[in-house]
């Protein structure tokens, strides 16, 4: 059984960075994924923190789901939810305050980010402690590469810099489009788009349950 | 006037699923059929106004006069979330009908970020009560108008010939992209 | 009531309580820090529009925060506060440093704003913002578009971006007026002052 | 002149120069005639002969089983050698009976039909049931194309008051001369006929429509029209489909009539020039329908010709009396290029609904691609019914049979003015009868 | 501020005891049986309808075509209820007229599609016969069926689950669903008198009534509208109906053995019975 | 045994009703647009010189290759030839500001074909107006660019090789009005093919006669903007421009003949062509004396575009005979 057992666990983490890529392949927590990632930086903060809510809030569902009854389970998970996010959010602004101030109102979404309630329902809520760490850690780290990813593209094109490094030469003139709402749809679009192309695999209908 | 302007800025000048990307999982995922994006976004509406008069209620009542501005986020999603079911079990018993329109997609509004976001913005925003509540019936507006425009251009979609790698998601996306670039016309509408 | 309704209630309410307690905590412990940094940045400002400020004091004036610059020799060196008011595409946040006679701006910088990236928001680079250094507020602020401005009350709008600069000179000269005024009415009562 | 038409409708070359001077020519006498048993919109007849039954020119071989159904004739006298399905222009096969000409006569037996004198008509001693019964037993059915009983039409329920008669003169469809040829040929029995018509439904008036490009027939049908005060002679603009009902009403009347509805909802009866004249032969001469013009026609063929045919004479037959057709792809339609139907072979028979038999060349008809749709929205400009065609036709195509009846996909006529205005080639019409069809089913399934 | 926690505990039991979560979670294990490809031969909207419905016991468990016996046992052991016998049933095209036997009278111009070249002539002299353009093909969710070289729809028989939706597509009804049982086909439609058929397709049933003699049971095949056709109550395989015939139009049991997707693929698309 | 037929070409064509077909198609109808299109071209070449041939070259260059490279891609017919690449190419180049660089035009024609065009499958399928589109991505990823306008080569305006600013930003930023004839002739700065009214007028006039565009749009369109720009003028003449500027200036003439008529992003309904331009009409007065942009032909037309699905579906002609029960 052991060996087996780490099979699962790596397949449980494998697939939230590809297969079932929150982003890329299930279209969740589309609010952050567009609006922060303006830059590599900020896609890789709300990554974390992200990261950061969806393991806590897996784990301690995984620890106490046999005492919570069905009934009031969505509403408990919410406020485990949301503790952590104030939590996360309390700690920005604390120690990284200009991170804070450029993700704004942003890191209090995470709460209705439907990855979170989605891994806790769909996943912790029915598994031992390790696993559901591991598949929110999966998750959060797919999250994350989606973000920067796309925070890399858009800093790119439209600053020219990537993590605030500069990239491009003087000759370079800023498209300004991709800092823009307009720019966030249309870069997600064709990363998805281009993805689906490659691998020959088609992006779930969803929205979030 | 001031009223106005609030009302005008939340639907169409910021729009909320165009500038703020809020609310986009059902912007792409109920976004198929014109009139079930008509009822989604009356169903939104509504639900908005009311969430934005609770959650001033709450933020000004409780959060600021106990002093507890953490629990912020803990009370608004539990606000929501409550006020969502007690509208579906209130719908249901005044008209089965309307809950047949409307019904299915009251679950989908818990999550949606519109709703927590527009309660999180009227705090930031300082806003009085009433322009809460205008804040809230704007931003639904202009949800459902995102939302319907979508839907119709999907319909459409229904009979082009999309590359099947961009069909669902991705092209839904770009139709929101360059929506967003349409609705930058609007930009500075209501500064000047 | 069966017991499967205590046990929810039960649950819930721990749950409530717990989370409320952990949140209580760690509040306690970032607040400060948060309040920490909120000082730092207003006083980064403060010594920014007055740069020879070394400390400041705040006096509350007509509902508007105003800072008082003291220089290392305990002298009043100029006054700064924070303007606010709308810009092309949403708020615009400014602290705005005023000499002591009331008549020259110290200085200016953007604190908060949403303008248009790569355009409007170029009103927070330093080559705009440096242009208030200095700038005579009388008469009026005005702008001038495509050439070099010429005389002492008047700033060049960024190109492209006329309404973001139209802006911020609104603002100034707006929030300018009424501090202006606080301060005089204050001078007035220190002096013949019940 | 101010000419009177519809709203919409569509300008194709008409090419109606290939036979619109040529005279009424006599087909020669068939060897053999296939008469199908159902020529009409209805019930098919029940056979009254046998194989190996001797029959006569005229003689009654087919009878109705329904009020909505025609009986059917015998066109030449001779032998019935078989009772069978046969090919049918319309498509598919139909039970119809086979006869072989008598030796005794010749190919160029006299053909009353196309006797020009001119003999009048006494109405007023007929009663409107003696025309009804006359025109029913005669066999005639509306002989414009859709081949409708000509009896129902003209026994409209109690409650439908019909005040108008409209003879449809218009021949709208290119290449088609055989009922502007009628009336030039045989203006005052068209007249007469239309006189019964109007008795047999008890209406004051007659119109007669005719498109302004028909000079000859115009004039002289206004000039023999002159000294009856109840005839109006109505001058109408060149465009397709002018000769559709509906169409013409509106443009003669200015009526509408309901979608769904019928010319009587809106108290007008509709008739063909050739179903007047079909009228004027069985109340005056006792002449049941066996025989009908039929404008052979197009690039396609040697020698294009009106002639006289006998119901159930061959294509092949009549194509060859036109010295055949030329080398090369072709197309052989019956009726005209906008509504009539493309044939898959040559022997089928000619039945009273053939106004025409239409050779074109595979250059003359080009349909075999088609491109995306640009809206353009010529279809929404042409379509007569003002309906939206080119989502209709993605509606049948996609099989959206809910969106299809919504959009009132089953008041299209398939008169083809969409499909003809599309610069992208699309066959609209086609997607929209898929349409139709399914709408049909589905309804019949949910019924 | 730990009363404000109770406050809210409170407030929201009270909310959630009226309207308890009513999603039950059987429905979702139940959606993790059944194959999920909104199909819709169940007739239902979607897989997720069905199996809200099916745990409630509104439909039965074996409505689920694409599924199949498997499924419905799965179902009705999660749901505790007896499996009502379900047949495995299966797609059958009765038409063999392709390019190589039929007789082609006109060229059909337009849409290529079954349905279109239906309405607009076609130009099959076989009224009754297939027209070759695959409509069927197109409808079928599963890729159970494919157009071979002869313009004749192959069933792959180890693909396909008889949802029927390749039923309703094709213009001619020329495909049916029958119970796995049923050996015995006619793979003909045509009406015709024997001596038309006969001209325009070398396959036809031309009515010749020996496979109604040969066959063992009374009854079994008849002749309807010159067409034999088998009377499956009475007669469901027969292999010495089938040895007579002389334009080899009737068949027991031959193509549910060779056609399988891979020997289909492997014979690349050549005819594979 | 049948004797099979093997050769088809014996064999009689059938295909469904009606049998013969118009003479128009779309390379046709695209090729008169093009003609069409000669005049504004000319007078941007007239007053803008060089650069003007080389932007229009260069957006159309790219948008035929953008064309070719996706119905290559796709496996799908080469459809260049039709012209409609040429066309995207052409408005999206006589839309742009003279310097404009020409690596940033041919990018823009690069978006239009692939974002405005080909992702939802090539012509007749887009919803937003190409041109309109690769000219807003430009206008939002370079907006000093876009904004920087230099001064015709002959003209009333004194020629010093430097940026100057177009009437309509004269109009709202400094209050100066441009001279109707000059606004007429094109001698001003501006986007090439938008600053000669006269030009496009010719354009426009041989459309209409050939009868390949009507006249709903343009003059629902143009209305509006005269109608809604009066009102504005007479509560304010002194803040407002007159509707005559209004219609002349920017890019309106442009727009209403060859942007609004645009057959695959505009209604199809008579009913919907008239609101269509009425509603752009409107929007253009509003942006550009409220909004933060001087001009507003692109934004109106992108943004009625959106909803042009809707008005279709809800702007149906009641079907004939058709009775409206309540």
């Amino acid at each position: 059984m052991a060996p087996d057992g780490e099979v699962t666990l790596s397949k449980d983490f494998i697939k939230g960075l590809w297969k079932e890529n929150p982003v890329i392949r299930q279209i969740l927590g589309m609010c952050p994924t567009l609006a922060v990632t303006n830059s590599a930086t900020n896609g890789l903060a709300m990554g974390l923190a992200t990261t950061f809510v969806v393991i806590s809030a897996s784990t301690i569902v995984s620890i106490i789901k046999s005492l919570v009854p069905r009934q009031v389970r969505i509403a408990t998970y919410v406020i485990i939810i949301a503790s952590f996010v104030t939590i996360a959010d309390l700690f920005l602004a604390a120690k990284f305050p200009s991170i804070s101030k450029a993700l704004g109102p942003y890191v209090p979404l995470i709460v209705v980010n439907c990855i979170i309630l989605g891994r806790a329902e769909a996943f912790a809520s029915k598994h031992p402690v390790h696993r559901a760490f591991i598949d929110a850690l999966g998750m959060g780290v797919g999250f994350s590469w989606a973000l920067i990813l796309l925070g890399s593209i858009r800093e790119l094109l439209g600053f020219g810099s990537i993590f605030g490094f500069k990239i491009m030469g003087a000759w370079f003139t800023p498209w300004i489009i991709m800092i823009l709402p307009g720019g966030a749809f249309i870069t997600l679009g064709i990363i998805i788009g281009l993805i689906n192309q490659f691998t020959g695999s088609r992006t779930v209908d969803t929205s979030c349950h | 006037m001031e009223i106005i302007l609030i009302f005008i800025s939340a639907a169409i000048v910021n729009n909320f699923v165009l500038t703020y990307f809020l609310g986009i999982c059902p912007f792409i995922g109920v976004s198929k059929k014109v009139e079930t994006a008509l009822n989604m976004g009356m169903a939104t509406t509504f639900v908005m106004t009311l969430t934005a008069a609770i959650t001033w209620l709450i933020n000004t009542y409780i959060l600021i006069k106990f002093n507890v501005p953490f629990l912020e986020y803990v009370a608004f999603i539990i606000t929501i979330a409550s006020l969502v079911q007690l509208v579906e079990m209130f719908i249901r018993k005044v008209s089965p009908a309307l809950f047949r329109a409307l019904g299915i997609f009251l679950p989908l509004i818990t999550t949606n970020c519109a709703i927590l976001g527009l309660a999180l913005f009227a705090v930031l925003r300082e806003y009085n009560f009433i322009e809460s509540v205008v804040f809230g019936l704007g931003a639904g507006v202009g949800f459902t108008l995102a939302l319907v425009i979508m839907a119709g251009i999907r319909e459409e979609l229904e009979f082009m010939d999309v590359p099947e790698s961009f069909k669902g998601a991705p092209i839904t996306l770009l139709i929101a992209g360059m929506l967003a670039l349409s609705f930058m016309g609007f930009a500075g509408l209501l500064s000047v | 009531m069966d017991k499967r309704i205590i046990k929810m209630i039960v649950v819930l309410t721990a749950t409530a309580v717990l989370s409320g307690g952990i949140l209580a905590l760690v509040y306690k412990k970032a607040e400060p820090l948060i309040e920490a940094n909120r000082l730092r940045e207003l006083k980064k400002a403060i010594f920014l529009v007055l740069p020879e400020a070394k400390d400041y004091k705040t006096v509350e004036k007509k509902g508007f925060n105003i800072y008082i610059g003291i220089d290392e020799n305990g002298s009043q060196v100029g006054y700064a506060f924070v303007a606010t008011g709308p810009g092309f595409q949403g708020k615009i946040k400014m602290m705005v440093g005023l000499a002591n006679d009331m008549k020259t701006l110290t200085g200016m910088k953007v604190l908060e704003q949403v303008e248009t990236p790569g355009l409007g928001n170029r009103i927070s680079e330093d080559t705009f913002q440096g242009q208030f250094k200095g700038l005579s507020t009388e008469p009026e602020i005005t702008y001038v578009k495509n050439k070099k401005p010429e005389k002492p009350n008047e700033i060049q709008a960024i190109t492209g971006a006329t309404i973001s600069s139209k802006s911020v000179v609104a603002i100034v000269n707006k929030e300018l007026k009424k501090v202006v005024k606080a301060l005089k009415e204050e001078e007035v009562e220190k002096t013949y002052g019940p | 002149m101010n000419l009177k038409t519809f709203k919409h409708g569509i300008h194709p070359t008409y090419n109606k120069e290939f036979t619109s001077g040529k005279g009424i020519e006599n087909c020669p006498v068939p060897k053999k005639v296939i008469i199908p048993l159902q020529q009409h919109i209805g019930r098919p007849c029940k056979p009254l002969v046998k194989k190996g039954d001797e029959v006569t020119e005229g003689q009654k071989i087919g009878d109705v089983e329904a009020f909505v159904s025609t009986p059917v004739h015998a066109s030449i006298t001779g032998k019935v050698t078989d009772i069978a399905p046969y090919p049918y222009p319309l498509g598919g096969m139909v039970q119809s009976i086979v006869i072989q000409r008598s030796e005794d006569i010749s190919d160029k037996t006299s053909n009353d039909f196309n006797n020009k004198e001119n003999s009048k008509l006494d109405i007023s001693s007929l009663t409107s049931e003696d025309i009804r019964l006359a025109v029913h037993s005669a066999g005639i059915v509306g002989l414009g194309g859709a081949a409708f009983p000509t009896h129902v039409k003209l026994s409209p329920p109690e409650n439908k008051e019909i005040d108008a008669i409209i003879i449809n003169g218009c021949e709208c469809e290119p290449y088609l001369t055989a009922d502007d040829r009628l009336m030039v040929e045989h203006s005052e029995k068209i007249l007469y006929g239309a006189l019964a018509i109007m008795k047999a439904v008890n209406a004051g008036k007659i119109y007669i429509g005719i498109e302004a490009n028909k000079k000859d027939a115009l004039s002289l049908i206004k000039e023999k029209s002159a000294h009856f005060k109840e005839i109006q002679v109505v001058a109408l603009q060149v465009k397709y489909p002018q000769g559709a009902e509906k169409m013409l009403i509106k443009a003669v009347l200015n009526r509408d009539v309901p979608l769904g509805g019928l010319p009587m909802d809106a108290g007008v009866v509709v008739q063909n020039v050739g179903t007047a004249f079909a009228a004027y032969n069985a109340l005056q001469n006792k002449k049941p329908l066996t025989q009908r013009v039929v404008t052979v026609t197009g690039p396609g063929i040697t020698e294009p010709k009106n002639l006289m045919v006998r119901i159930g004479t061959p294509f092949s037959d009549v194509i060859d009396v036109c010295g055949g057709i030329k080398e090369g792809n072709k197309k052989v339609i019956m009726g005209g290029p906008m509504m009539g139907i493309a044939q898959s072979r040559l022997d089928v028979p000619v039945i009273k609904g053939t106004s025409g038999i239409l050779v074109l060349m595979e250059s003359d008809t080009i349909r075999d691609f088609y491109k995306p749709c640009i809206r353009c929205a010529g279809c929404v400009d042409a379509c007569p019914m003002k309906l939206i065609p080119y989502r209709l036709s993605d509606f049948g195509r996609f099989h959206m049979t809910e969106e299809f009846k919504e959009y009132g996909g089953m008041g299209c006529i398939e008169c083809g003015c969409c499909s003809f205005t599309c610069p992208s080639n699309r066959p609209l019409v086609h997607w929209i009868r898929i349409g139709k069809l399914r709408l049909r089913e589905a309804e019949k399934k949910s019924a | 501020m730990g009363g404000l926690g109770i406050f809210f505990a409170v407030f929201l039991s009270i909310a959630d005891r009226k309207l308890a979560v009513k999603e039950n979670p059987l429905i979702e294990e139940a959606l993790s049986i059944i194959p999920g490809i909104n199909c819709g031969a169940c007739g239902l909207p979607s897989c997720h309808v069905f199996a809200e419905r099916v745990v409630k016991g509104d439909v039965p468990v074996n409505l689920c075509m694409a599924g199949g016996k498997e499924v419905a046992e799965k179902l009705s052991k999660l749901l505790g209820i007896d499996t009502p016998d379900t047949e495995k049933v299966l797609a059958v095209v009765l038409c063999k007229g392709g390019t190589n036997e039929s007789v082609q009278n006109a060229r059909y111009i337009g849409e290529k599609t079954c349905e279109a070249a239906n309405i607009g002539g076609g130009g099959k002299a076989c009224i009754y016969g297939c027209l070759g353009y695959g409509d069927c093909v197109k409808a079928c969710p599963f890729d159970a069926i494919d157009i071979n070289d002869n313009s004749i729809p192959v069933v792959f028989y180890d693909t396909c689950v008889g949802c029927g939706k390749c039923v309703e597509a094709c213009p001619r009804n020329i495909i049916e669903i029958h119970p796995d049982d049923q050996k015995l086909f006619v793979y003909c439609k045509n009406k015709d008198k024997g001596a038309v058929a006969r001209k325009i397709c070398k396959v036809a049933c031309v009515a010749c009534t020996l496979c109604t003699k040969d066959c063992e049971v009374e009854g079994g095949i008849e002749i309807i509208d010159n067409l034999a056709t088998v009377n499956y109550s009475k007669c469901k395989e027969s292999e010495a109906a089938t040895k007579r015939c002389p334009t080899k139009c009737i068949y027991n049991d031959i193509e549910k053995n060779n056609t399988s997707k891979n020997f289909y693929v492997s014979r690349g698309k050549k005819e594979a019975v | 045994m049948p004797e099979i037929k093997e050769k088809k070409d014996d064999l009689l064509i059938v295909s469904s009703s009606p049998h013969i077909h118009t003479v128009e198609n779309i390379p046709r109808i695209m090729h008169n647009v093009i003609l069409s299109l000669f005049p504004p071209m000319g007078v941007s070449v007239y007053f803008f010189g060089m650069n003007a041939l080389l932007l229009m070259l260069t957006s159309t260059v790219a948008c035929i290759l953008t064309e070719y490279v996706f119905q290559k891609g796709r496996k799908k017919e080469i459809t260049i030839g039709d012209g409609s690449a040429i066309i995207t190419g052409l408005l999206l180049a006589l839309t742009l500001p003279p310097a404009f660089p020409l690596w940033a035009a041919a990018l823009g024609g690069i978006v239009a074909m692939s974002l405005g065009k080909h992702i939802f499958g090539g012509l007749g399928y887009n919803i937003f107006n190409p041109a309109l589109l690769g000219r807003a991505f430009l206008q939002a990823a370079f907006p000093v660019m876009i904004t920087t306008w230099s001064a015709p080569l002959t003209g009333s305006i004194p020629v010093d090789g430097v940026t100057t600013a177009t009437p309509l930003s004269l109009m709202k930023f400094e209050g100066q009005m441009t001279p109707y004839l000059n606004l007429l002739f094109g001698n001003v700065s501006g986007s090439l093919g938008e600053t000669s009214a006269i030009a496009i007028l010719i354009g426009a006039i041989y459309l209409l006669y050939k009868g390949y565009i009507n006249l709903r749009q343009p003059f629902s369109y143009i209305g509006a903007i005269f109608v809604s720009g009066g009102i504005f003028w007479l509560i304010s003449p002194d803040k407002y421009p007159d509707p005559i500027f209004h219609i002349l200036s920017g890019g309106v003439m442009l727009g209403a003949f060859f942007m609004v008529t645009d057959y695959v992003t505009t209604p199809t309904t008579p009913l919907g062509q008239w609101i269509f331009g009425i509603a752009a009409g409107f929007l253009v007065v509003i942006i550009r004396l409220f909004g933060g942009l001087p001009e507003g032909v692109m934004y109106s037309i992108l943004l009625m575009n959106a909803i042009t699905p809707l008005l279709n579906r809800y702007t149906r002609p009641k079907i004939f005979g058709e009775v409206k029960v309540g």
